[in-house]
Order: structure tokens, then C-alpha cells, then sequence
């Protein structure tokens, strides 16, 4: 999960970093109490890179000139994305400009502290600018240390600066953060460093144990589609690509397996979930039935899924509700199916039913689910058991085909 | 790593990682499950097991324990891991999924300190057909032979054990060594214990997109690894940003190529160190007949 | 550094210990303006000891009986202390009541679970009812459920306490605690938990790192007595007695000896201050020379001190500006005899001159200042330059004698 | 322990409690000081020392570290700690009082897990007269000998060598472990070194209210030192409440003596180990002439 700018500069302001006075503009008439001194820069609060470009960034003067530029920006999406709120602040002379992060490296399993003496990298070429380390043991302050002297500070910037890249690894630490990142640090002619601008993303698996961060997540879900979610709170543990079988699977590996299996049979996947865990919009623990059920319901409702592909095998947990959820989604056709005939509302497309389903189940736990799901009545080609895979997918991409712009 | 079936194994937690049906299944293997452990319901049974509030509980009754499988809830496995650490338990097994991964380094900083063995989280565990199973992989896939298998999938581990059983290709070990960003144990330390292994008479490695193992791994096996390897790889036709998530976007600063991560640069990796890769599941046996024969 | 029970509260509401629904009352026309539910309690906010026999707690059922119980308890001393704050709070039906704590344990150089099954112990026969828990390594929460089980707890009421003790544990990190106790903490019919009162110790070293606590410790400072500052802040780096010979030196064990010599030569030693670190009543950063002209101040004021001992040997720090101090004081007994004898305000003693010193100097690096300190021109017996420890405290019991009942 | 002449030693940091005479004296003595490490001052000159920013520079420069001396503010201390120990040094001398008791558990819990040795808080150092001097005791007062002294005390210390030295007995090796109430190496530890110096022929043990390692050396006396030791306890006369603030009144809790801390439980505990306890400082030469003969 990203954080807005104004959001980051809170934290940043509360654990210490210096960052320039600002204020929260939620209407541009906001700007007529404004508490900070003109001159002020008000910068678009959305999630989208390159904002300054697209004309989200804009430096004021006056109360008129601010409000003009307020209404502006208001107005103004950026990828799409409408702020909600404007951040009004106070401009600074930066002398030099330095670029500042820490984040988490899964290749050598350590948290890693990075340092730059230029902002607004190429970061084809960052390479031998960029200077790093890596945070072996606990944290404690020589870690910064190391890492300005490695950028080539000395005396006072030098402690300035690593008195800086140690709050924010309490920041990370204590928010639970793949990256923190100020890009800009600005350093003054007395050497006085101030954080103009900063990046915070959140593990979306922590998010749950933060009661602040629980909220903002939440909110962001139920103000947002789930695309916009996908790219705010980061990628779904999942995979979302545009063709017409939806995949289910149980585990990253198994699912990224049945979609190449898919696209090798010539066949092209759709949104692919894992249901091996939590999803990111889930805002209370759930179960592998919950998560089935909540797949389904995503897949079912993407127009351009054909074709529902399940591939379980194995164990999967509650076996018998899951199987439980799989019968009434098939049957609830059925009877939608009826339902819809009756009070058609017009649009055709809905009276067809739900997206046919092929269940891959291998393993003997699965014996009486099979058995069970055959004695089933359902309308043809709703739902299809198999156990071999490669037969499965073959199965699915078939059942794709003679669909095509069915819904 | 001791995998002899009489080792003394512990589960800690009964989340919706493990069942009741795991549990029996690891016992009709013969594992020496002797008890679980799960905070405020000691003195109960379940799944036929004694249930301890502590892990000094149990050992105070049953000695020392060899390898623990924690299956708490994903907040918890951090406190379950450095209990057992305290209760010098040296072989963890993490089932659960969804671990912060700060927890997991901050575990991981403590396990190397102590020298413990750290396989997962993300991780259905290990099995050795016919003698022992560690974990909820089905071991109804699995029949005893001479295939090694070392993977960061769950299901699919079993779902290509699956297929060299159909084949007939038997199994010595595997393991699935967890499909979280950060795990304990990597696919080195897994590709030198089945070298090494003598039962082992091939290795067959499984990857996925994210991090650089896989690479690491075909370096290794080019320098280091006699015994034939097959490989595969899931998510060649996923898109690539898929990847970036668990590298964190600055992975490309520290001097590493702007691939990483993707199913590509790992099969570019495999292909340097002339490691044959299946295009699926159900080629990796004729591929292995080959390297054997 | 102890707190008073109202911030306690407020501190363990913050870190998500159950705490009763309270307010705090400045002055009891506040009661009118009670937003907790009668009946209440209302509490005396003093350090001592104690408080409930004393008449610091009462019962109220209405706002009239509230604001007459408060008047009292305003106006009540508690061992010499005023409260400046009362705190008025919800009453609660405790099933069972426990002692938990988290202290600081010097023989094992690590923090201690405890837990009782009794709330009010009786320290005396405490052993065999008292469990702990040694937190050996990084706190986890596995030892809050040692403690707790230690404690013959089960199944939920075993949860809820540990995560009790996880709390206090937090706080004691994070607080730099000496000590924190919960003492009663109630359990209710339903297995519910409230900590009815509490204890926080503040280890006195690392007040000065937490904002907060300087901010308490300075308020403390500004409204009590060295006495009062002494009980609450906990000892000086010192030891109070009553004698006529004051002490300073470098290190406790030379102090200590030199008490001891004191004593042993028939003399009675008085307040003995330790200037190798800072005094707790010192806000700011402080030097050894700066330490020695506090130490020097608080003997000159204290009536009961008639002779100061200082014994200093090997390398001191600022030997230089040491040595100007005790210089600057001999000779100002000088200069105040003049002006107090000119302008004097009736009081006869105050015409005397300060207490003599004798100062013991051992080793080369005061070869300097002992040719320096001869050269001063001071009243005689005002100084006394002596190299041996044994002699030195003969000349002190000798100057402290005939001048008995002096000032 | 290491304390041979050409060990290298480092300092860190240069607050109040060293100063330039004391890195002269440490240099005059013959030990082997390479260089001083003060964050933000990397490249002048303090003392005669070269000064650096971190202390892996110096190691670049100069290879491994024996000892380092730390000399940092009090609430730096920790990091100074860790930074050496992260820098493979094994010996760390922290002279700095005013250190909070909880830095030091993570130290010591650190130091523990690394096999290093940590002497202080509020320690001024070691010396092996005519040969070493690893911190702040002013040598003057020492010449080498036969007497190992063990004290948690800083300048009663060398009052005591002083005593010593006037008496004509001199000194093998000197050590305070820090007077404050949480301390890195023990009583214990020293009495063992001491008691497998060959040089060492007697040893003074010096000890003050607080905490109970007095009482703890007492019983190691008894058990396992075959050298003979002469006490000398300060602060009899003190109030006896001192005490408790350096253990917590809650210490009696944990099955100890009403009277622990107290000067007069380690005067107990020593009298019954048959220890020799001095009355005062210039007493002790003639306790320890009785034992030698």
C-alpha cells in the first residue's frame, strides 16, 4: 500500500525527519485560512508518478493565484486518479539535492539502506551512483553511518544526514514498510537537510496488524474499483491479465503452472487468483471457503471471463465446505437462470448463465467431493470434473472457444 | 538436518495451515509426532495428540524435540519460531502463510545466530517417501526412489511428484522450501543436502518469478553439483510486474540486471548452466530419463 | 522517577491495558463536569505510600458528596505532600484479584516477569507465591504465557493476562522502566481484566533521552525540596545523613570509603555527593567542573554541615578548572565576610564564613594545583591541602569538633 | 582475555571521561594505540591519535582490533558497542558512566552471543603494571608485582593500589568490572583470570553496596580459588537504603535475603566463606602479608 505525499510528510514530521510546514487543502477556499507563508507550491495528492508533469504540481504567490491553482488541480486526474485532497507548502532553497532509502531486499533477506548524492535518478545508470548497506544485524545507528561515509559525506552533513536515514528506518521498522524513500533531501548553504519530498509502501501483509493502517486500507477499498486497489495497495496475490479463463488455484507456483499450461494449449488466461492466503480487500481473517467463494464472485463478475478454470489437488483446507461452495455456485445458475427468465430485465446477456466451471480435484480427499459434485444437476457444460491436468486445461481452453463474446 | 523417522517431531498451532486429516496422515506415515502446542488449550487432545500450552512443556515430558511445524497464525509465527529457538528446538518448519517479512528477518537473524534450520514460511514442509513427512505435503503422490525435488511452490511440489509417480520415477526427498519473498533455508543449501544424499540419484528444481534464487541456484549447480538436474519454472506466461513485488523496485541499484525477478532471467540462468528446463509438469519425466540413462 | 497514578493510567491506556473509565480533577468544582458514571472513586495523586489509610481514597454516590470528598483530599497532606491532581474513577466488581510486574533485575542483568496470584502482597512471606520469569533474550510474548501458566492460569484468563504482561513489557522497553507494577489487577466474574492501580519507576539515567519524562522531571524539580526531589526521583547519586562533614568525590566506592573513614575516625559524616555523573536534578548536559560548584553549593547551604571533605586522587577530568573552582569558593568566603559584615541582616551567623575545606589530593597530575592552592590567601583554616587519605579525614573529624553548633 | 603489550587498541569517542593525559599516560605506558574513532571528526588528529569516522576504517588500515575503549556519550554507548562488535573486536572496555541499565541488557545479550567480553559501564579500565594499561587508572599509583586486584569501584581502586604500592607490594594485574548496577564481566570471571595468572600471588577482592556479586564471589572464593584473597568493603556506615536503588525493591520477591545489597550481607557472606576483610583501605597491606607468609 502507497501512501500520499501529504500522509508520508505526517510521519515523517512525527518520527523526527525535518519536512517544510504544510497544510492539508481539502477545497481550494481551504487556502483563504491558509497558516504557512506565501510563497507556496500545491502539489496533487494522488498515487500516479510524474505528477509534476502532467500538471499536478503548481507554485502560487498570492491567496487568488493559489485558489486558481487549487481548483486546477482538483479538477485535474492524473493516471485516472482525482485528488481528494491538495497539499499547499512552503518552497525551499535546496543547495544540493540527495536521494535516500531503505528497503526490504528479499535476495539477501536483510533490510538495505541506499544512498545517492543526486535526486531524480536514471535509474538505468543509478549503479555506480547509488551507494548501499546492508543491515546485517539489528539496527543501530553506525548502519547509517557507514552509509553516508559511503556517499561521501563528512562532519556534520555526514551525522546530519545519517541522523535522518536512522529515523527512517525506525519508520520502517515500526510500520512494518517495503520501502521508504525521501527523493528529494534537500541540503541547504548552512547544511540544514529537509525532506521535500517522500515515498512510503507498506507490506500488505502487516497492513492487518495496524489499526491506523487497517483503516486507510479500508477506505481506499471502498472508495476505489478493484484496478485502482491493484495499483494502490499493490499487486492482488494474483494475476491479472484480459483473456477468458479466470484460474483459481491454491499457491502461487500451482496457479502461475495451469496459466502456462493454458497459454501453451493455445488458450489465454484471465484474472488468475491463489487462494493460499488473505486478499489484500479482505479486512477481516478469512477462510479458504471465504476466499473460494469470494474468487468466484470476482471472476464471475469479470465480463470478459469465459471459462472458470479450479485446480486443486492435494489437501486444501475444510474440504467438504469448499466443495459445499463450488455445488451452490453451479446450482445458484440454475436457479438464476429461472429467476432471470422471469424478470428479465432487458439486457439478454443476462439471462445466459454463469461462466461454465472445470474442476481439476486430484488426490483421495477428494473421492467424495467428486462423487458428490457428479450427482449434481446442472444445466450441460456448467460444470466439469477431471482429474488429470493437462486434460483439465484442455477442457477449459475448448470451453473458451466456441463462447467467444457469449456474455 | 536430521530427517531419520524417529526424530521427536511438535506442531505449534492448529491454523487453517494444517488439518486434522495432515496431522493423521503424518502419523500413519510414522512420523514421532508426540504432541501440539496451542496457547490456552493445554491439557486438551486434538487430532489424537497431547496439547501443551508451552514448548518447555512438552520437552519437560518427552525430551528434546528434533524439528517443530509451526502452523500459528501469521502474526504469531514469529513468537512460535523463538520459542522453540529458546526451547533449543534446531529444525523449523513454517506452514503458514501471509508472515510479515520483517518478522522473518528478524527471525532469520536469530536462527543463523543459532545455528537452527529455518524451512519456510509459505511451506507445505518435507517428506522422505516411505520413512518420514514433515508438513502437509499429500503423501499419497509420493512413492520411495531416487528423484530429489527442492521447490518454493506448495502445490505444485507435489503436483510434478504427482507426475514422476505416474511415470514411475520414485522420490528420495522434497522439499518445498516456501514461496514467500523471504524464506529460511535456499535452494543451495537444499541442492547440496541432496547431492550429497545418496539415495538421491537426480534433482529436479522448481521455480517461480520473484527474487534472484533461481539464478543463484543454476550458478551453483553449474559449479558445484554433480548429480543431473531438471528444472522447471512456473509463470513464463505470467506478466512480468508480477515479479517486482517481492523485490522491492530499487533490487535494480545494487547492481543487478532490470530482469530480476522475472521467470526469463531465471531461465536465461538455467540455460547458461546447461540445465535442461520442462515446458511442463508432465515432460519433466522424459527429460529425467534421459539425464539418468 | 515515580509517577503519579493518573499519569500511570494514562500511559497504560495508551498501550491498550485495560484501565477503568477516569478523570482527572485539578480542583473538586470539576466534579461538575464529570463525564465517568457514579458511583465513584476519588484518589489522592500523591507518591507516599499508604494513600488509602491516610484518607487519600473515597467513595462517592453523588456530585455533592464528590465535591466534599475532594475538597478533603485536597487539603489532606500524605507524608508532607500535597495532591496537586485528584482522580475521580468508575468503581468495578473484582471476582479475583492478581499482582503482575516488570522489574529490572541487577544480579541477572535482565528484566523479570512477576506474578502473584494476591494482590497486596505481604512481602515478607512473598517467596513461595511469587512466580518469575527471567527474560533471558529478546522479549516475545511466550514469556508473558511462562509467567502466566507459572501462575496456575489457564485457557483464556491464561491469554488475557499474558497479554497483559506483553503490555507492561512494552512499556518498560520503551520508557526506560526501572519498574512497572499492576497491584490489584482485578479479574472479573466473566474472566475479564482491569488494572485497578499501577506503578511506573523511571530509571533516572535515561529520563533525559525521552522528551516527556524531561518535561516531568523538570516540573517535579521546579515545585519540590532537594528532600522531596530525593524520594521521588529516587536516591541521588549520593547518600544523605545528617553529619557535620560533607563529602565529595569521584566514583561511589571512594565516596563510600571515605564515609566509612569518616565514621570510623568518630566523626559524623553528612551529605556525601558522587560527581562522576550527573545529578538528576541536572536538565542540561553537565561537566565534572560544573558538577563539583552544584556539589559545593548544596553543602554550603546545608545548616548542618560545618566541615566538607573533598577527596579526589589520580586524574580527574578539567583538573584545571577543578581546582579554579574550589579557589573561587575559598576566596569568596573572603570577599561575602566582608560585604556580609558591612550589610548585615541581623542574623549573627551568617557573618561566619562557609564551612572550611579539607581537600585530599592524590598524584602527580595535582603536583600543579596543590603549589596553586598554597599561594591563596584565605582565612585561616578555610583550606586545608592534605596528600594522605587517612590524614585528610583526621584533619575534617579535628575542624568538624570545635566548631560544634557554629552556624 | 587478551592483554599482551602488542595487542591493538582503539578508542571510541572522547567525552569527559578521557582526556588527553590519559591517552598520553596509555602511550607512555607502551599499549598499543592505533587510532581513535569519532563520528563526524574522520581525518584530524586527536591526542596524537589518527581519528576516524568508523571503526571498519581503522580495521581497513590497521587489520583486527584486540580492544576498544569506549569513551561515547552515555546514550551512544550501545551503538559504539555494536559497531565494534559488528567490526569482530572481542575485548570492549566501556569507561562512560550514566549508561541506561537497558542498553546495557541488549548489549550483554548481544556481547553473550558473540563471545565477547564486555568490562564496564563506569569502568576505569584494566592495567598489568610495567606491561599494559587499558583505560583511565593512573598508573603512577602501580608497579608490578605479585597482588591481582578485582573491584567494582573506579578511583577506590587505585586508592587501594596506592596502599600497596607505598607498602612495597606490588601488582600483577588491576581490573574495576564498573561500579554501576548492570556490568558486562563479573567478580566471578576476574577471581577465575587471576587465579590462573602465574604472575598473580594474592588477590584483593574490592566491593560496595548494590546488587550481590560480593556474596556471589564469596561462595566461588570458598569453592574454587586456591589463591588467598583479602576483602575490603565500602560504604558499612552508609545508610543501608542505598542499596536498594541499584536492585529493585522488588528483589526479595525471587527467594533472597531481606538483606541483599547491603553492605552488611556481603561482609556476612564473606565471613562465612573465610574470607580476610580489611576495615579501611591502608589496612590491607598488612592482611595481605599475613596470607603471603
Amino acid at each position: 500500500m502507497d501512501l500520499l505525499e501529504y500522509q508520508v510528510k505526517e510521519w515523517f514530521g512525527k518520527i523526527g525527519i525535518p519536512v517544510l510546514p504544510s497544510q492539508r487543502i481539502d477545497h481550494p477556499t481551504d487556502l483563504k485560512r491558509l497558516k504557512i507563508r506565501f510563497p507556496i507550491v500545491l502539489k496533487s495528492q494522488v498515487h500516479g508518478a510524474e505528477r509534476a508533469k502532467a500538471g499536478g504540481v503548481r507554485f502560487a504567490e498570492t491567496t487568488i493565484d493559489a485558489i486558481a491553482a487549487a481548483q486546477n488541480i482538483f479538477s485535474l486526474p492524473i493516471w485516472g486518479e482525482l485528488p481528494e485532497v491538495v497539499l499547499a507548502e512552503s518552497q525551499y532553497d535546496a543547495n544540493q539535492e540527495f536521494y535516500l532509502a531503505v528497503v526490504l531486499d528479499t535476495a539477501v533477506c536483510r533490510p538495505v539502506l541506499l544512498g545517492c548524492k543526486e535526486a531524480d535518478i536514471d535509474w538505468e545508470s543509478a549503479g555506480e551512483k547509488m551507494h548501499y548497506v546492508v543491515v546485517e544485524q539489528e539496527f543501530s545507528p553506525f548502519y547509517a553511518r557507514r552509509l553516508a561515509l559511503k556517499m561521501g559525506l563528512q562532519g556534520t552533513l555526514m551525522q546530519s544526514v545519517s541522523s535522518v536515514v536512522e529515523k527512517m528506518y525506525e519508520l520502517f521498522v515500526q510500520k512494518d514498510l517495503d520501502l521508504v524513500e525521501i527523493n528529494p533531501l534537500a541540503v541547504s548553504a548552512t547544511s540544514q537537510v529537509m525532506a521535500l519530498n517522500g515515498k512510503v509502501r507498506v507490506n500488505e501483509r502487516a497492513i492487518k496488524r495496524h489499526p491506523d493502517l487497517a483503516q486507510m486500507a479500508a477506505k481506499i477499498i471502498s472508495r476505489h474499483t478493484s484496478t485502482e486497489i491493484n495499483g494502490i495497495l499493490g499487486d492482488w496475490d494474483g494475476v491479472e491479465m484480459h483473456g477468458k479463463i479466470g484460474i483459481l488455484g491454491n499457491g502461487t507456483g500451482s496457479v502461475m503452472a495451469t496459466l502456462d499450461l493454458v497459454a501453451n494449449a493455445g488458450g489465454k488466461p484471465g484474472v488468475c487468483l491463489n487462494l493460499r492466503h488473505a486478499f489484500l480487500t479482505d479486512t477481516t481473517p478469512t477462510t479458504f471457503r471465504d476466499r473460494l467463494a469470494t474468487g468466484l464472485k470476482i471472476l464471475e463478475a469479470d465480463k470478459s471471463i469465459q471459462v472458470i478454470l479450479i485446480n486443486f489437488m492435494g489437501s486444501i483446507p475444510q474440504t467438504e465446505e469448499v466443495v459445499e461452495v463450488i455445488a451452490r455456485v453451479v446450482q445458484q445458475d440454475n436457479n438464476e437462470l429461472k429467476s432471470q427468465v422471469v424478470h428479465s430485465n432487458g439486457s439478454k446477456n443476462r439471462q445466459e448463465p454463469n461462466s461454465p466451471l472445470v474442476v481439476r480435484l486430484a488426490g483421495s480427499e477428494f473421492d467424495a467431493a467428486r462423487k458428490y459434485l457428479a450427482t449434481l444437476k446442472t444445466p450441460s457444460n456448467a460444470l466439469l470434473v477431471v482429474e488429470n491436468l493437462d486434460e483439465a486445461v484442455a477442457a477449459a481452453v475448448r470451453l473458451a472457444k466456441p463462447m467467444a463474446n457469449k456474455k | 538436518m536430521n530427517l531419520k523417522p524417529e526424530s521427536k517431531v511438535l506442531i505449534q498451532g492448529f491454523c487453517e495451515f494444517i488439518s486434522g486429516t495432515h496431522v493423521a496422515q503424518m502419523t500413519a506415515y510414522g512420523t514421532n509426532l508426540v504432541a501440539g502446542v496451542n496457547p490456552g488449550c493445554g491439557g486438551q487432545e486434538l487430532h489424537g495428540l497431547p496439547v501443551f500450552d508451552l514448548v518447555e512443556e512438552v520437552i519437560e515430558q518427552f525430551g528434546a524435540i528434533d524439528t517443530t511445524i509451526i502452523c500459528v497464525d501469521p502474526y504469531d509465527v514469529l513468537d512460535a519460531a523463538l520459542e522453540a529457538i529458546a526451547s533449543h528446538i534446531r529444525q523449523i518448519i513454517i506452514i503458514t502463510a501471509g508472515v510479515p517479512p520483517l518478522d522473518m528477518v528478524q527471525l532469520l537473524r536469530k536462527a543463523e545466530a543459532c545455528e537452527t534450520l529455518v524451512v519456510g514460511p509459505n511451506s507445505p514442509g518435507i517428506i522422505v517417501p516411505g520413512k518420514i513427512l514433515l508438513g502437509t505435503q499429500p503423501s499419497e503422490f509420493y512413492t520411495p526412489g531416487a528423484v530429489g525435488i527442492v521447490s518454493r511452490s506448495s502445490t505444485l511440489t507435489y503436483e510434478i511428484a504427482y507426475e514422476l509417480t505416474k511415470a514411475g520415477l520414485g522420490q528420495s526427498i522434497s522439499v518445498s522450501i516456501g514461496s514467500d519473498a523471504i524464506v529460511g533455508s535456499s535452494f543451495l543449501q537444499w541442492l547440496q543436502i541432496l547431492d550429497e544424499d545418496e539415495t538421491t540419484q537426480a534433482i529436479v528444481l522448481v521455480g517461480q518469478p520473484g527474487g534472484g534464487s533461481e539464478e543463484a541456484a543454476a550458478r551453483y549447480i553449474a559449479e558445484a553439483i554433480d548429480k543431473p538436474v531438471i528444472a522447471y519454472i512456473a509463470g513464463r506466461q505470467a506478466p512480468p510486474g508480477k515479479s517486482w513485488r517481492q523485490t522491492g523496485t530499487l533490487a535494480t541499484f545494487i547492481g543487478r540486471d532490470p530482469n530480476f525477478g522475472t521467470a526469463q532471467s531465471k531461465l536465461a540462468a538455467l540455460k547458461e548452466a546447461q540445465v535442461p528446463v520442462a515446458e511442463r509438469p508432465s515432460q519433466i519425466p522424459e527429460l529425467l530419463r534421459k539425464e539418468i540413462n
